[in-house]
């Protein structure tokens, strides 16, 4: 690479670059050079680019103003194909080899964008103007939206699936220090030396935050100070150090959450190991926020043209990345800090002059400007920046006493890049989050936090820049003294600590005296003219907007904020707010506390979604859940259906059948011969104690005392409003034991609800509950060969005599410990075996073995539908619906009236649920008796041309009946109850009406012989 | 993200637990006698308080132990926590 | 009766994996058995951990384990017994039989959960990916265990040893989604800590 | 009241928008009025609004105890539609759509209301039983539905990942569905209001209700005494508190409910996507976020700030349900309390109080029905008794079992 041409605004030497590792990557198509180490952003302008961005409304062209995650224009369209990220911002991105990057909301170039129509016309779109028009003809609203939309939304979103991984993990520390700049790296010391356990996180690739960037020229000392001091702490095992990782929420009990870059550095899909990104959720007993601040910009006419950037942006490309970014540089400030910026450019080269709003400057810096023959205009404001694509000039004139006016002889200075400060906000976000309150500091100009309104449940310190202290030296101690407190607040002894001794706090004196200038004048009057005054960059929001929402009477922060949109584009308002804030106020005439601060929401920065998925997507998104069977299924060909967490089978189909003929093959079966299923997802319950019979007279609508060990009963559960929530079919193991079964989405819930009872409301009852779901695996038996089947298998007397139905054995099947329930959902003669859940598929293969000689039929949960129906067998969720008693189901025989209390039995008496008519369970046959009709559709009680029809009822399951040759449905239906043998009609969707007889729910073996047989 | 003070298994993540409303609704005895309103009352209606708030909790990840905390619903503070059936706790006067 | 060769079959049918500073696999099926009553009851703790041959009045978020058996607390009222010897009906006609009738339960579990063991210099990290549980030794010492959540699953986590090894009890239908669950973040691990 | 228009654009545009009127005046409470309505959020300023345009009301004002639009009018996730299962339901919430359908031109502000279409998706036998079931009943409510098999739902939706862990097995649409612009629709209200002469009061909090002979006549609050024949109370989260101020409680409990936006990015979801099988529900803003939300916080709470893992349990199923947006990012979390009865249905009601009715129990669902709810809600008190569509939404229910209860719909909040 020695023959390429050294980039135009590279200096000879410095920064902390690797000029051995020069690496090539792209913007907008076109090739340049940079280094390791420099940023996507500090290398562009290296290369002389200056126009990086448009902007969102009015597509005005843009560079960059920051060094940091607060830059609001310089955002790019990053890679290509599925790996393309939007809205990234160049001063984030590491460069790395073959980066390709792109320019984004411009068309058809960056240069020459049709977009910028938009800033010709801006007179006619002041803030919130849409909320005025659009509006004719009404019909039109969709179509003017959607240019709208075309013209909003800055980047691309990739169309294909993400091809990286990411992790999402817990951490726990004692002390969470927030911010590797001298402040942080002696809370995080001070904390350390106590024995605490220290987490420091930074957002970037090398602590030393705001040492970075202030040195001036002799960085060697500097950059050893740090190196001494992060050795020193990486070199306790109870310190953990995160780099590339932003804090970017904090929530209550100090949980916070971090997101770490782990590959973002390394070309994409290079490392084979690594997620790219992890997501940190942190407990913290203790919190140090050590964040430092943020540069403002001031408000001054086109404050937004290419090559106007922070002044501390220009010192830190300077000394961070030996990038000079102008040959001509006015620096433009209010305030102190500044200074330093004009020195080092000077001293790197460059033409300087500082206009300084304030009329009085500390004399040393006039002497030391003067030295390093810099121009001064104290006193002085810029009015007109010119250039468009880039900085080429600016006219400065005297300012007024009090601020407001410029008047007097102006200057016209040609330049290329203007370096401006405002002062400095420090970055209270996270202390905000936490729920702390903000406290106005008159004499830094700014809000810093209030340390008396932190929260119990948020113990944090701020030290440093982020709670209003600026000189290095300051933020040393004070981030020793906060570091300390933590660890003690933590629990630990006090310790006192050495750090290096290289100290390199210099002579950085911070932001001196500043004296704010909210909004520099020009000629005109704020908002006429041509000229624009911008504070919030990226949204396109200006001080004349602020005027314009004033006017309007959008006087409260959050009605100017959601008026204008200042401070709600992708930067957050990070070098927005506090400007707008302060407009206000002078607009009002009030105070900048009294107009208050806005909401610091989280994150601080923008976050992954993918991040925050973590590992849990695909195949850990949620547990799928799988009997012991479940592999035979899928050796079988079967169809799954999810039930809750479960993949059951739902069918079998043999060659090319479809579900339809697959299901009305394996129903037959089950009423011919003899089908398997596999129940094993059923919820189980073990239920103890001598008051377990009690306890269940409670939770059942039905008497449970006088059930003999041994046998079985159906019973309902009803929540408090009587509504059925549960079924299932518990049997008596032993005086004291009951086996209760659930549905199987139902299992969990029942069991929290049997816990509730029993430790909330009965703790004298002596029962315990115990899930043991998987602790069976079942295999239900169906159909008139059930019992030869299970004979083949066992030495269990399965005589009626001796294994009646609605009774449970226990004993050997296939040689395995089992227990066998003689119940039914088929209506069919059924043994639902039980097995240790090691033996299932065992159990499953012998019986299917067995069963060749019986033609045994596997069966799946459609099949095991439509059976249930035939029988008029309730499915609780789908036949009722949280709505619906025991007696709208047509169940009263299971509510006794013996039991003066059971869960939801007042409700059943009260007004609307006692009356009559209400929807009730009936049976419907279809004229047609080949018509299916559609599960939902509605009965209607007058059929009209067209909708709105009164509707009496719907239809909740609806099947063809291979056994009865016909369609059969089960509906709920208004007075339902009276209606058997009517017609009723079913208005379809389409139009067509089906006549259908009101019938019995049960279609099939009404009298029940079957199962008992 | 509370931290909570489990009564058996001690602190733990707010994701261990699950919350069910308001504390100290005993089940009316003698259901039969009450009016509509009267049993209404004690299925729906609640005080929903904006301050302290005595609530029901259960450790569903942990020991699956129910019990109750005092918390403050502005703060969103857990002022308490303690055992079923034991009375509320003094929380020293806050409102 | 046909010719009968019960085959037992695991959740994970005893898989391991190899990782950069993690080791897994699943453990052997042992006797499990649950057993609530009232551990105040001086004759029930003392006639239980005769018969367990462990203490069973074991405080909370702690266990105890002999090659024969552990005992582990998992509430107040509640307690897991394994037996590494006993067959599980055996195990479970045992304790029941020195436990008040109507005044306490023991249920076998042997099948309902299974057992992964989790180590080597990388394991906390694994762990901590899906636990909000702090797995650190301050926290987390030799003879602890803890009900807590892993991902979506309910688990127990037990500290077996500092070099680190832990195991994880979980569900079995649960457990599938466990395995893969620690071996995709296993997967991330590198032997020389990152970042 | 200057009307908004095109030539006004122009118009103030050469004059450097300097003769744009205020919205609304700030004016000093009177000594009393025949209406006060507590609270204004949307559904506040929409009862003033057909109070003082529809019912003949002369004096009318809104007490908002901070600043118009703040509570869940500001914070909710835009949703429009009206297809609800059961009749009550969809009579209020259609009810509200064909105003929504005009509102704009009726306000003379735009308030965006985009029907870009809203579809609900299946992901499993028992979602394709609800919907189903739910389709037909908004099909015969005379309210437009469709069924769309997974190929149209991909063709809608382009990127969608139809094979999620809970496969999409097809999905309900309602084209009327879509969205708004929730604070245009506080302001755009609140300018009617007080172009009709509704003195719309910010900053004024209510400290208690002043009732005589079981009768509400006034309400005490920052600004003072305040007298009122009627009173409206539309609180939104703090229904409770005001409820004992005036000494009765509510079947309501107050939660967090959380939602947030990516990052801007050029259109990619044209629809509202919703999906109660795996708890997201999207959209996209005109200005290109997108927008999530999911169900509340499980533990009551006003503290507007709820659980990270809520916000984590809605990213993991959008990025399931749409894994091209794992690479986009979240650009800001917030939250809003909703107050939420337990059949999940609003109360519009009279109450134990004379004269004192209360709006409330929206959930997570209010913002949709603003304008229904305000007409309502408006021609009930000026009428002093519920009307036709308000009248099955009475505190009575909870009383006699009439709930109503749209059950599985509501699982996901909206």
């Amino acid at each position: 690479m020695s023959d390429e041409r050294e980039a135009p605004n590279r200096l000879p030497a410095g920064g902390s670059i690797d000029r051995d590792r020069p690496l090539s990557f792209t913007f907008d198509g076109k090739s340049y050079s940079g280094y390791a180490g420099d940023t996507l952003a500090s290398a562009l302008l290296a290369n002389g680019v200056v126009l990086m961005g448009r902007s969102f409304k009015y597509h005005r062209p843009r560079g960059l103003i920051a060094a940091g995650s607060e830059e609001p224009n310089a955002l790019m369209q990053l890679e290509k194909g599925d790996r393309t990220e939007p809205n990234t911002r160049a001063t984030c991105i590491e460069l790395y080899s073959g980066l390709s990057a792109t320019s984004q909301n411009r068309w058809p170039s960056l240069s020459f964008d049709i977009g910028a129509v938009n800033s010709l016309v801006s007179r006619f779109i002041p803030a919130g103007f849409y909320y005025k028009t659009f509006m004719w003809p009404a019909s039109m609203w969709l179509t003017y939206e959607k240019f709208i939309r075309k013209a909003a939304g800055l980047g691309v979103s990739p169309t294909a699936p993400d091809p990286d991984r990411y992790e999402n993990t817990h951490a726990h520390c004692e002390v969470l220090v927030v911010g590797a700049g001298p402040a942080g790296i002696a809370a995080a010391a001070a904390a350390a030396a106590s024995g605490a356990r220290v987490l420091l996180i930074d957002e970037q690739n090398e602590a030393g935050g705001s040492l970075l960037a202030s040195a001036t020229g002799e960085q060697e000392p500097v950059r050893a100070w740090i190196a001494d001091a992060v050795e020193q702490l990486q070199s306790n095992p109870d310190v953990t150090i995160l780099k590339r990782t932003t804090v970017t929420g904090y929530f209550d009990y100090n949980y916070l959450t971090a997101l770490e870059k782990v590959t973002d550095h390394l070309p994409p899909g290079s490392d084979p190991v690594a997620p790219r990104q992890r997501f940190w959720k942190i407990r913290a007993r203790q919190v140090v926020i050590a964040a430092g601040a943020i540069e403002r910009p001031l408000v001054f006419a086109d404050n937004d043209r290419p090559g106007v950037m922070l002044a501390n942006a220009v010192n830190t490309y300077i000394n961070r990345y030996a990038v000079l970014p102008g040959r001509n540089i006015v620096v433009f400030t209010n305030n102190d800090s500044a200074y330093r910026t004009a020195l080092n450019a000077a001293n790197k080269g460059a033409e300087v002059v500082v206009v300084d709003t304030r009329r009085e400057v500390d004399n040393t810096l006039v002497e030391s400007l003067k030295n390093a023959g810099i121009k001064h205009f104290p006193g002085h404001a810029i009015v007109s920046v010119q250039g468009k694509l880039a900085v080429g000039a600016v006219r400065i004139m005297p300012l007024s006493e009090d601020g407001k006016t410029v008047q007097g002889q102006a200057w016209e200075l040609s330049c290329d890049c203007i370096a401006n400060s405002g002062g400095w906000t420090p970055s209270v976000h996270l202390f905000s989050q936490s729920g702390g309150k903000l406290a106005y500091r008159d004499g830094i100009a700014a809000f810093v936090p209030d340390a008396a309104t932190v929260r119990s449940v948020n113990p944090c310190f701020s030290a440093g820049a982020c709670n209003g202290t600026f000189s290095t030296t300051d933020c040393l101690s004070e981030g020793a003294t906060a570091g300390r407190a933590a660890a003690i607040a933590a629990g630990f002894p006090g310790s006192d600590v050495q750090l290096p001794a290289s100290d390199p706090a210099s002579d950085d004196r911070g932001q001196g005296d500043i004296h704010p200038l909210w909004l520099v004048p020009t000629v005109h009057p704020v908002g006429e003219g041509a000229a624009k005054h911008f504070h919030d960059f990226q949204n396109d929001v200006t001080a004349a907007d602020i005027h314009l929402a004033a006017r309007e009477g959008y006087l409260s922060v959050e009605h100017l904020k959601r008026y204008t949109t200042t401070g709600m584009a992708t930067d957050q308002g990070k070098t927005s707010n506090l400007n707008a804030l302060a407009i206000m106020a002078d607009i009002r005439g009030a105070q900048i506390p009294e107009v208050g601060t806005t909401t610091f929401r989280p994150p601080y920065t923008p976050v992954t979604l993918g991040a925050i998925a973590g590992q849990e997507t695909g195949e850990l998104f949620l547990q799928v859940r799988q009997t012991p069977m479940h592999r035979w299924h899928v050796e079988h060909n079967a169809v799954f259906e999810d039930v809750g967490d479960w993949k059951r089978p739902r069918y079998y189909p043999l060659g090319v059948e479809d579900m339809h003929a697959a299901v009305q093959r394996e129903c037959a079966a089950v009423r011919d011969r003899v089908g398997i299923l596999d129940a094993s997802t059923l919820g189980k319950i073990d239920i103890q104690g001598e008051d377990a019979a009690e306890f269940l007279e409670m939770i059942y609508t039905n008497g449970w005392k006088k059930l003999a060990v041994g046998g079985c009963r159906y019973g309902l559960m009803l929540n408090e409003h009587g509504m059925i929530f549960d079924d299932g079919v518990t049997s008596r193991l032993g005086e004291h034991h009951f086996h209760m079964t659930t549905t199987t989405g139902g299992a969990a819930r029942v069991l929290n609800w049997l816990e509730e009872w029993l430790q909330t409301e009965w703790p004298q009852m002596n029962v315990y509950c115990t899930s043991v779901t998987e602790q069976w695996a079942v295999a239900a038996i169906n159909g008139p060969r059930a019992r030869e089947l299970l004979s083949t298998l066992t030495d269990i007397d399965l005589s009626t005599e001796a294994f009646p139905f609605m009774t449970t054995s226990e004993g050997q099947v296939a040689g395995v410990p089992a227990r066998i329930y003689r119940i039914s959902f088929t209506g069919e003669l059924s043994y639902e075996i039980n097995v240790p859940a090691r033996y299932g598929r065992y159990l499953w293969d012998t019986l299917i073995e067995a069963g060749k000689a019986f033609d045994l039929c596997p069966y799946g949960t459609e099949s095991m539908h439509v059976l249930r129906a035939e029988k008029g067998f309730i499915i609780v969720g789908q036949d009722t619906d949280g709505t619906v008693t025991p007696h709208d189901v047509d169940m009263s025989w299971i509510v006794s009236d013996k039991k003066d209390d059971f869960l939801g039995k007042r409700s059943l008496s009260r007004l609307d649920t006692a009356r009559d008519g209400r929807p009730q369970l009936v049976g419907l046959l279809t004229e047609d008796p080949a018509f299916v009709l559609p599960e939902g559709a509605h009965i209607v009680s007058q059929v009209l041309d067209k909708p709105p029809m009164p509707t009496i009822g719907h239809v909740t399951s609806s099947y063809l009946s291979p056994n009865l040759g016909r369609s059969i449905a089960l509906a709920l239906l208004q007075n339902g109850k009276n209606r058997k043998g009517d017609t009723v009609q079913v208005q379809l969707m389409d139009g067509t009406v089906i006549n259908a007889q009101v019938s019995s729910t049960v279609f099939v073996d009404e009298k029940g012989e079957r199962a008992r047989g | 993200m509370i931290l909570i003070n489990c009564p058996y298994c001690g602190e733990r993540d707010q994701t261990e637990f699950a919350c069910h409303g308001e504390a100290h609704i005993a089940r009316p005895t003698d259901t039969a006698s009450l009016t509509d309103e009267q049993w209404g009352d004690y299925v729906f209606f609640r005080t929903n308080p904006k301050g302290i708030h005595y609530e029901r909790w259960v450790h569903v990840h942990g020991c699956r132990r129910w019990f109750n905390a005092v918390r403050h619903t502005v703060q969103d503070e857990i002022l308490a926590t303690y055992e079923v059936g034991a009375p509320r706790p003094d929380v020293g006067g806050q409102q | 009766m046909a010719e009968l060769n019960p085959v037992l079959h695991t959740p994970l049918q005893h898989a391991t994996f190899h990782g950069a500073g993690v080791v897994m696999g699943e453990n052997l099926f042992c006797a499990k058995v649950i057993v609530r009553g009232n551990f105040d009851d001086a004759q029930l703790t003392s006639r239980l951990s005769e018969q367990a041959g462990l203490p069973v009045n074991v405080a909370a978020n702690t266990f105890v384990e002999n090659d024969s058996a552990a005992v582990f607390w998992l509430g107040p009222d509640e307690r897991m017994i394994y037996s590494y010897a006993k067959e599980p009906q055996v195990l479970l006609a045992e304790l029941r039989s020195v436990m008040p009738a109507g005044r306490s339960s023991a249920v076998d579990v042997s099948d309902y959960y299974t057992t992964i063991r989790v180590g080597g210099v990388n394991a906390r990290k694994v762990l901590s990916a899906g636990t909000p549980f702090d797995v650190h030794g301050s926290n987390f010492p030799e003879g602890s265990c803890v009900q807590t959540r892993f991902g979506t699953a309910s688990v127990m986590l037990v500290m077996q040893d500092s070099s680190p090894a832990f195991d994880i009890q979980v569900r079995w239908s649960f457990a599938e989604y466990v395995w893969r669950y620690l071996r995709r973040v296993a997967e991330f691990r590198t032997l020389t800590p990152q970042s | 009241m200057k009307a908004y228009s095109l030539l006004a654009l122009a118009r103030n545009g050469l004059a450097w928008q300097k003769d744009w009127q205020r919205a609304w005046r700030s004016p000093d409470p009177a000594a009393a009025y025949d209406v006060v309505i507590i609270g204004g959020g949307g559904h506040g300023l929409a009862t003033a609004y057909y109070l003082a345009t529809q019912c003949g009301v002369n004096k009318v004002a809104v007490i908002e105890k901070g600043w118009l639009g703040g509570g869940n009018t500001g914070r909710n996730t835009t949703i429009v539609r009206s297809n609800y299962l059961l009749d009550a339901s969809a009579g209020i919430y259609e009810h509200a759509i064909k105003l929504w359908e005009g509102l704009s031109q009726e306000l003379n502000y735009n308030v965006m209301f985009s029907q870009r279409g809203l579809l609900h998706l299946a992901h499993s036998v028992h979602d394709m039983q609800e919907i189903g079931r739910r389709g037909n009943a908004i099909h015969l409510n005379g309210i437009d539905s469709e069924f769309l098999t997974p190929q149209q739902v991909q063709q809608m939706v382009p990127f969608i990942n139809l094979n999620c862990r809970y496969p999409v097995m097809g999905g309900l649409l309602q084209k009327r569905g879509g969205t708004a612009r929730h604070d245009a629709v506080a302001w755009g209200y609140a300018r009617g209001a007080d172009a009709a002469g509704v003195d719309i009061i910010q900053n004024c909090e209510v400290t208690g209700f002043q009732i005589e002979n079981n009768k509400v006549v006034g309400v005490d609050t920052t600004r003072g005494r305040i007298g009122a024949g009627k009173v409206g109370v539309v609180t939104a989260g703090h229904s409770s508190v005001l409820a004992e101020m005036a000494g009765f409680r509510l079947p309501l409990e107050s939660y967090p409910l959380q939602a947030w936006v990516s990052e801007p990015i050029k259109p990619i979801i044209d629809c509202v996507v919703m999906s109660n099988g795996i708890h997201v529900y999207v959209s996209q803003s005109d200005k290109g976020e997108l927008v999530v939300g999911a169900g509340s916080d499980a533990y009551n709470s006003y503290s507007q700030r709820g659980s990270f893992d809520l916000i984590e349990h809605t990213v993991g199923p959008l990025v399931e349900l749409f894994p091209l947006f794992s690479r986009l990012r979240m650009l800001r979390q917030w939250a809003g309390i909703v107050d939420v009865t337990v059949d999940r249905s609003p109360i519009l009601s009279k109450t134990p109080v004379e004269n004192l009715f209360f709006n409330c129990g929206w959930g997570t669902g209010g913002f949709k029905a603003t304008p229904g709810s305000g007409h309502a809600f408006a021609h009930s008190i000026a009428a002093g008794s519920m009307n036709e569509i308000a009248a099955p939404f009475s505190i009575d229910r909870f009383n006699s079992g009439a709930l109503i209860d749209e059950g599985a719909a509501a699982a996901v909040a909206h």
